[in-house]
């Protein structure tokens, strides 16, 4: 065994045995932002075989003050972060295998990358490709962490097809108002503690040591000094479309699944979620962020060089731009 | 008296992270909507609860002497 | 303010405001190795000032399992930790000025680099050194934040000078059994959940959210899924030769503190500590790591290509080296 | 029942991350006394001790229902 995973082979529930089949697994992350980019370099670090990284967007600015792997360099050229990440981690560790994917996570962008596939990281930053992943991976049957974070709290789980009850039975429908880094801001502390979390049962997992798997569901606030660990066995549901005795798997469903076209001629992309919309969650959580008008029909909003409006029935027009990337983008800022 | 610990975007709305609440019994649901009316807290519409670190539901009883957790699902990444 | 920090000007309790006092902040950080690099990634995003860093080691293969801004080809060029650190540091962020020390953090070496620091972290992987800082920080009233790990577990307080109970209240004397990285191993993510901590209640101070402060020292364990806080206000003792009402801050007492001299012609080095050692606790740990010899005088370990001789009074003899240096090394890797 | 935690290198000494002992009443010298005995836990001449949270001394009483944390400074870094 290598010199350089030493001290991880001296800790006595790893081993050289742990170290081993660390070497020879397979694991995809979704998602290169602060959470994707910092499970990537624990894991290369920590010497696993194969890597796949999955990632739409490019470097930016406002990326570098909690987005590892990335630098300013990386923000000159507009590097896709997949390519930005895989570049890096090769600096760090040659002998890991990575490959790097520039696409918008879906079923069927996704279902190529599964074949061996052992555990997947959510590094998303919204709850309609978490709901996605969690739909394809019970499928598939491959174990998934669950992580998020905004302001300097987080949370993480880790989902076990067939065993652990799924994001869906701990959340009946698809959250529209869960606060995102771009409303409420973020601090890298928060991302960190996730990405402790999700590496430390990855690990545990990778070594099969399934005893150790923490089983609940971790939530914190740095800032105001909680760590909250809540025991979700209870919330496993025979009827669950996802998990439970008859699977429908609604989220992967195209129908079911967001529909995004643009607007011909009009500048406007329109969104579709396949949920009504709270407006009044909506409108009280982005009142802060830019100006909003809100009537009985609809909830508007300028924000940067945009205007979107949002439909109680789960429409989202955005305005000033005629590309699906960007809106969908913008839509996510916002109500992710 | 029940204690009641808010996370993430709760908090921002009523200034605190958490709240003593001077109640003996109630559900899940009738608290939540105590808390609604009194700060508005719209957001509870979809959060995930904790009684003592245990998922709750919203039919669940929660007694004086209880830690209720609200979390809020984030969405960042 | 720049684009770069947008999403930690977003977070309520930093803004304009905190964002502005962290740019105007210097901060010194003690060591270069786990916690040390992760520590300086995390101020450098974030936007501190100026940021000076002491470290006497080089870069090695069995750091990049856990040592953040350190490559293959750092190990390669043997690059003493401070300066491999600074040149990632400045590709991440140019607008921050980063002053590297390549030496043994004594208080004579520290001193000179005091003169307008605003926050210490402390970044050690030994307590003889921390309880000299915490002697120098009490002395020339900095608050700094210490940190520590080893396996799966580690621990994270804020000592405040004259508020807070200081490390030597809540630790009679310095542990010789501390355990370290190099005799019971380490996984990444343990150290990041400590800087995850540190960072959080560094930018507190930074911005001087005092209320905000923990006040309490945490310690976890990822492995075993322990998250574990105590109150540590009664711990505070107004007879602390440190923080008590007569300091004599007997760590910076050269005759104290720690001798070391090359026993010429031996091929050997000597290290006294000011106390007496527990050699029934260091032989039950070391045990695991190398063959050891124990009888009612010495305890003797083969280590590597060295021979360690420990003695009741406080004495070590390490043979096979004449460098100081490396000494000092293998003995803190051992009883660090 | 008094519930105790221990972390760091004391666990891998006993194999063990936690222990109920049936005990009702102790000093905190007490209890690290019988541990000592019974598992050879002479590390615990050098850790914190904490009550349900608390710091805790040598002269410290524990009762049936506390928690103690015995936690061994580490030193990594």
């Amino acid at each position: 065994m290598s010199e350089r995973y030493s001290r991880q082979v001296l800790f006595q529930p790893i081993g050289t045995n742990g170290q081993q089949r660390i070497c020879n697994k397979h694991v995809l992350i979704v998602g290169c932002g602060a959470l994707g980019s910092s499970n990537a370099e624990n894991l290369v670090r920590a010497g696993v075989g194969k890597l796949t990284l999955v990632d739409r967007d490019y470097v930016e600015l406002s990326n570098l003050q909690r987005q590892q792997l990335y630098t300013e360099k990386d923000v000159c050229d507009q590097v896709p972060k997949a390519n930005a990440a895989k570049k890096r981690l090769q600096e760090i560790n040659s002998e890991v295998e990575i490959m790097p994917h520039v696409l918008d996570a879906t079923p069927i962008s996704l279902k190529p990358l599964l074949a061996d596939i052992d555990l997947v990281i959510d590094a998303t930053d919204n709850f309609e490709t978490r709901f996605m992943l969690n739909d394809l991976m019970q499928k598939h049957r491959i174990p998934w962490i669950f992580g998020s974070c905004v302001g300097s709290t987080g949370m993480s789980y880790t989902v076990l097809p067939n065993e652990t009850p799924c994001l869906q039975c701990l959340l009946d429908t698809i959250p529209v108002s869960g606060a995102t880094c771009d409303s409420v801001g973020i601090i890298s502390p928060a991302v960190q503690m996730v990405v402790a979390h999700q590496t430390t049962e990855a690990l545990k997992l990778l070594i099969d040591d399934m005893e150790a798997l923490r089983t609940k569901l971790v939530t914190f606030d740095l800032w105001h000094n909680h760590y909250h660990t809540m025991n979700v066995n209870r919330a496993k549901k025979t009827d669950c479309p996802t998990c439970g005795n008859n699977p429908t798997y609604p989220n992967l469903n195209e129908e079911a699944s967001s529909k995004t076209e643009v607007l011909c001629g009009r500048n406007t992309v329109q969104i579709r979620i396949p949920q009504k919309m709270n407006l009044e969650e909506l409108a009280s959580r982005l009142q802060n962020i830019a100006p909003i008008k809100h009537n009985d029909f609809l909830l508007s909003i300028e924000y940067k060089s945009y205007r979107l409006v949002f439909f109680y029935d789960g429409r989202t027009l955005i305005h000033g731009t005629n590309s699906i990337e960007k809106a969908k983008s913008i839509y996510n800022q916002l109500a992710g | 008296m029940i204690k009641v610990l808010l996370f993430a975007h709760l908090q921002e709305k009523i200034g605190k992270d958490q709240l003593e609440l001077e109640i003996i019994q109630s559900t899940v649901a009738e608290l939540k909507n105590k808390l609604k009316n009194q700060f508005q807290l719209y957001e509870l519409n979809s959060v995930m609860t904790a009684i003592n670190e245990e998922y709750a539901m919203d039919e669940d009883i929660v007694k004086s002497g209880d830690t209720v957790a609200f979390i809020p699902p984030v969405s960042g990444g």
